[in-house]
């Protein structure tokens, strides 16, 4: 199976070759790197730019405003946040032009902790991204829905932010994108640049097919009746392991892949919360003004009658980064344990 | 083709006028020579610039806008520059980064002064914006105006992007990014010089810097040490000069030489254009009547002394543009103002993919 | 009484002559403006700089690093999100060079709507703001807190954000700042710059003394049993005028002012939906993500079952911009209609 | 005084080797003379670097640390750099705000390699984050280095913060910030040449820019057209120059003069210094040898070619400097690790005011 890092270049070669991507740019995407996490590599309109977030985002809009279809990277999103202004500008031309202009472009960009990156290689991003207006917020929590949501991402008109889990980007799906080769040697040489040089280098595209994961639709990554737990990117994978692990103990939970962080599913996550009466949602941002907040207070205004035990988050703690040494990062980012306990603690709690 | 237009020599102190040659020729575009007709026209369209500021200003004051903020001191340059830019839709045609001082451009393209009245009083019918941002935040699909941004400098990083497009759809469009003194203090104005000249990837964009003096209150030359923008231009080996701004005569022979360069070499080319900020800031600071250069006057005076109008006919002039902005006034205040329905229109773009 | 921009200038003033302060910089802050505001007029340290808010907090945390005290203004907080980046780096040096270095600056931005400003004069900033860590957040109602919570800020080592509130900025107090002069005519002839020639002007500055509002510390600007209100700024102004109105029709509302927005006085919110069991937040930036959603969450945590009702918030309307004719402004930031409203259905919601 | 070094000529494309001139007088600090007991000097502190450098690296093979990033290639400058400081603590002595390849100035400063072998581990001893920011991110208040920033360029803009307090505090202390090629193109380099420039109010800030060609896997020439980065400096008419950053005692001279200029005239200067990136960009690229000039290796042959050392002594520095860091590391591998009681220290400062 492709890893997550796989769908990803193949999205964007579907996307160079179906849907009208004229630019895949930012800081060594082009080659002879193709990105730091190779999700660029080999493709025909991947570039390199100099080493400039502004410009970047700029350049994206302008290539936008003038009928291309950009897809520009932010090489980690602990790197964006120079560039908030510009997001804004993204974000609200279609709304100041009254309806004038829109802008068609993503912006892809590694979050999250997960591989010892320190303070600037583990920020997470959705809590103020959702804070600004008018762009589609994705994140996939594996290879397949990696693949559906850049399509849809390339096919939208506005801005959409594609947003990567770093912690992985190597792990391999488990079901195939349509026109994936079934062995994964065969595809592993047909798309992965060779060590060395690789000035002579062609990719051989195996001929991957339309295939889109719908924004705000939310999937059900395990039914249960106890509590619902919401969660996304690499905190899904986590979560959902731990509930299956719980299970074992009696604790039946219900965990929905939120995939579009905004607009979010929140029909999904009302009914579900209907049925189980308790919620946890789980991501790695820090807390303070968490997305998840937002999450919490619209199943608060919705179910409120229906909660059996005030609704939960948990995320990262509320310090200034995630500190290097393993010792910090267990204590400031939910781990397995900490999710297992929090969903414990909630399943047991009594209305 | 040789450039006719020396780099600027950073210890040359005089100020750039230089002599008219004839632009490119190019099968679907030339600037119109400059002829006593069009020195006419110049004027013709200085005075509508300057007529609506003015009509904007008393609305201000009148209670028929909450803000003002605007380009009178900037139409003779930007009278020029409306009249050269290649109007038109997606990259064969200029694209226009504007800041909010460019009345006289977009009019001079042929905007119609009533649809600033509209963004001025926040109508349902400003065209712009529909009633939400601040007068002369143009945004004007079908000759490539991209939305004015409320943030200084940023329209500088976009320029490249409609540029990169250009230069790959061939011909002679380019990208036209204008901006404050002041403003170019932020590092945008850097950025955008290092994306136009990547190496093998020189970028058609001209970017103006209008050279008043102020960034709101305080001078320019107290923050920054250089007299001369455009020379900030040199480490990055770009091409630039200065013009006279108040002059539409010298502005239109500078622009002209700018856009040949930057048309046929496909390079980017710094112009400083040195105007006047006739009525202050904005609102904010009273909008009164500054005692600086007023272009029109200067040219009014040249255009009689010239024999190319009498006063009489510089009356005209005035009268006919003042009595259409009456007009258009009696029309815009009669026009709705949005309302509730109004908020959620335009959040997210519905229609068909590509722009 | 001093406006709230005379108490910004009177507390600037105070600490330039009592408490360190370097340099009072920022675009358009020194002569012969003295700040877009006034807020900065006839101070010994007060500077202009570029047009360059990445310079300006730059600039800032170097004087800090230094040994200075700055006080920097972001013109608008619409025109600080350039910054974000820096902001952090602010916050988390202190943490990243583990205790080494510690950044003593204040930052002032005026937020809110209220004044007609359009897209870009109508920002409020603080959920962005209270995402970011190592940053104490600070909002005064009136001219008394402005003065008090600025010598806090000034005096505390930490890095600290003032938003003033652009829409009571000539708000006048009801409560004289110690030292202050009781006739406001003899105030504004000392310490206002006169119209015209300002060359050689030079302030009277009253002998204005020591005055902190703590950091943390809730007021409750009026005791009440049905429900809890919780606000800060221009809002918290509309809230009050509000509950007096309510009253009349029986409904009698709590009204907190929040004053710190980080950290924020969770004990006498908590202690105050308590007693009520209702809890409404009102603020005016948008309310996706919002900071007042992290209030419903801690309040749900640590108040679940004495929640009479769903906790509410209150906020701007999810829009990309404040827009500038009335209507939109209207339909998007709090009003005092809407803020009734609000109030009144939640003192009707039924547990 | 006489500015000794002239300003770079724009046309003039050889690399730069000034020729000694005694340094300024001043009461409290001179740079010392580069006699023979200082060119030894220069050597033992460059293997100082390099060799805790390669330790690092094969730390991070062997499971002692997560992710090296380091210096090997810029040992030259770095080295001259360190001893030139003026060293201490507040506005009186000069501040440096370091990017991550800077462990030979801090080295040569005399900061001890088992500190680095603390962050490389993230161990709870390590000095500069508690193990909490990569290896050669340091922070060393006694010295005036703040924290370095892993955000490219950002310490661009706190250098004119620092340069104005040591303005306005009088002396020599002038604010050092180093960084990379590649990340020039950030406009906080620009932002930094205003700032340092406004008129009355220059301060005393030497920019350097490692000029090693690349920004990890980008060729810095591909993105950004100049050879010379330092160049940029003309357009701010700051003086500039650039100096082979591999030859040790060209860079000690070429440092000499332009401190001489930033610490007398009180007004910036750029310097470009040219240098290899020997293991590549990080372990993320497996920081591999790479095949470019080793300065350790040049410079060791230049002093035996010279007669200042034999290749015996200089293998007995390389024995002195290796035993050091393998005994270091015993030491190190012991130390405790941070846990949960750690995470949330130093969060707020509250230790009394002030810096
Ligand atoms: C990023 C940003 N910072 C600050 C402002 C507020 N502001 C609006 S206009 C202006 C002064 C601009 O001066 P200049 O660039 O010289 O243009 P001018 O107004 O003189 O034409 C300022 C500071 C803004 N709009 N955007
Ligand atoms: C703002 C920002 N963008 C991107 C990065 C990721 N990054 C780290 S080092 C680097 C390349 C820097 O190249 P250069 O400035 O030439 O320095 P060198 O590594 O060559 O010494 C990049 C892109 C970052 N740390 N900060
Ligand atoms: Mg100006
Ligand atoms: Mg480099």
């Amino acid at each position: 199976m492709a890893t997550l890092a796989q769908a990803i270049r193949l999205a964007l070669h579907y996307g160079e070759t179906h849907l009208g991507v004229t630019d895949v740019f930012g800081q060594d995407v082009g080659p002879p790197l193709g990105g730091v996490f190779t999700c660029s590599q080999g493709l025909k309109t991947a570039w390199n730019t100099p080493l400039d977030e502004r410009g970047i985002v700029g350049t994206a809009l302008g290539i936008a405003y003038a009928g291309g279809k950009p897809v520009a990277e932010i090489q980690f999103c602990d790197y964006i946040y120079n560039c908030i202004d510009l997001l804004k500008l993204c974000g609200n031309a279609h709304w100041s032009s009254a309806g004038e202009y829109h802008v068609p472009l993503v912006l892809m960009t590694p979050v999250g902790a997960g591989i010892h990156g320190s303070m600037y290689h583990s920020h997470s991003f959705e809590s103020i991204a959702s804070h600004i207006q008018g762009w589609t917020i994705v994140m996939p929590s594996n290879a397949k829905d990696a693949y559906g949501l850049l399509l849809s991402a390339i096919a939208d008109p506005n801005p959409v932010l594609f947003m990567a889990p770093k912690g992985l980007m190597r792990a391999k799906g488990d079901e195939l994108i349509p026109g994936e080769p079934a062995d994964e040697r065969q595809l592993h040489q047909m798309i992965d640049a060779p060590v060395g040089d690789r000035s002579h280098w062609q990719p051989d595209w195996p001929p991957v097919e339309d295939y889109r994961v719908p924004f705000g639709q939310a999937r059900t990554v395990r039914a249960g009746r106890d509590l619902t737990v919401v969660s996304y990117g690499r905190q899904l994978v986590q979560c959902a392991a731990v509930a299956l692990d719980l299970a074992a103990d009696g604790i039946d939970a219900e965990v929905l892949d939120l995939r579009t962080i905004y607009p979010w599913d929140e029909a999904a996550v009302f009914a579900s919360v209907r049925k189980t009466g308790r919620l946890l949602v789980v991501n790695e941002d820090t807390e303070i003004t968490n997305f998840g907040e937002h999450v919490l207070r619209r199943v608060t205004d919705a179910c409120f009658y229906d909660l059996l035990a005030p609704p939960q988050l948990l995320a990262g703690l509320d310090v200034p980064g995630v500190g290097l040494a393993w010792g910090y990062e267990k204590h400031s980012v939910p781990q397995p344990d900490t999710i297992a306990a929090a969903m414990r603690a909630l399943a047991a709690l009594r209305a | 083709m040789q450039p006719t237009l020396p780099v600027h020599n950073r210890s040359d102190d005089t100020v750039l006028t230089p002599t008219f040659v004839p632009g490119p020729s190019d099968a679907r575009w030339m600037p119109p020579a400059l002829d006593a007709a069009l020195q006419v026209r110049l004027h013709d369209l200085m005075v509508k610039a300057r007529a609506t500021e003015e009509m904007l200003i008393r609305m201000m004051r009148t209670g028929h806008g909450y803000f003002w903020i605007g380009g009178p001191g900037e139409e003779a340059y930007g009278a020029a520059l409306g009249l050269l830019v290649h109007k038109g839709h997606g990259p064969a045609y200029d694209y226009l980064h504007l800041h909010y001082r460019s009345s006289a451009v977009v009019l001079a393209m042929g905007s119609e002064p009533i649809d600033l009245l509209r963004q001025m009083r926040s109508t349902v019918t400003d065209p712009y914006s529909k009633g939400r941002n601040f007068v002369n935040h143009f945004a004007i699909k079908p000759w490539n105006v991209v939305p004015v941004t409320p943030t200084i400098e940023t329209q500088y990083l976009m320029a490249p992007g409609t540029a990169l497009m250009q230069r790959r759809h061939g011909g002679i469009g380019c990208s036209i990014v204008t901006g404050g003194d002041a403003g170019s203090a932020e590092g945008d104005f850097y950025s955008a010089m290092n994306w136009s000249t990547r190496p093998g990837s020189e970028l058609p964009v001209l970017m103006l810097v209008a050279q008043n003096g102020y960034g709101i209150s305080t001078e320019a030359s107290t923050v920054q040490n250089t007299p001369h923008l455009h020379q900030r231009a040199d480490g990055f080996r770009i091409r630039n000069a200065r013009v006279d701004g108040n002059d539409p005569i010298a502005s239109w022979h500078a622009l002209v030489e700018a856009m040949d360069y930057v048309r046929h070499e496909r390079k980017p080319f710094v112009l400083q254009v040195n105007c006047s900020r006739l009525y202050g800031h904005s609102s904010s600071s009273g909008a009164n009547r500054h005692d600086e250069p007023d272009c029109v006057q200067l040219y009014e005076k040249r255009l009689v002394d010239d024999g190319l109008a009498t006063q009489t006919e510089l009356k005209l002039v005035w009268d006919k543009w003042n009595s259409l902005l009456s007009d258009a006034l009696k029309v815009v205040v009669a026009e709705p103002m949005p309302g509730k329905e109004h908020v959620l229109q335009h959040v997210w773009y519905r229609g068909p993919a590509g722009n």
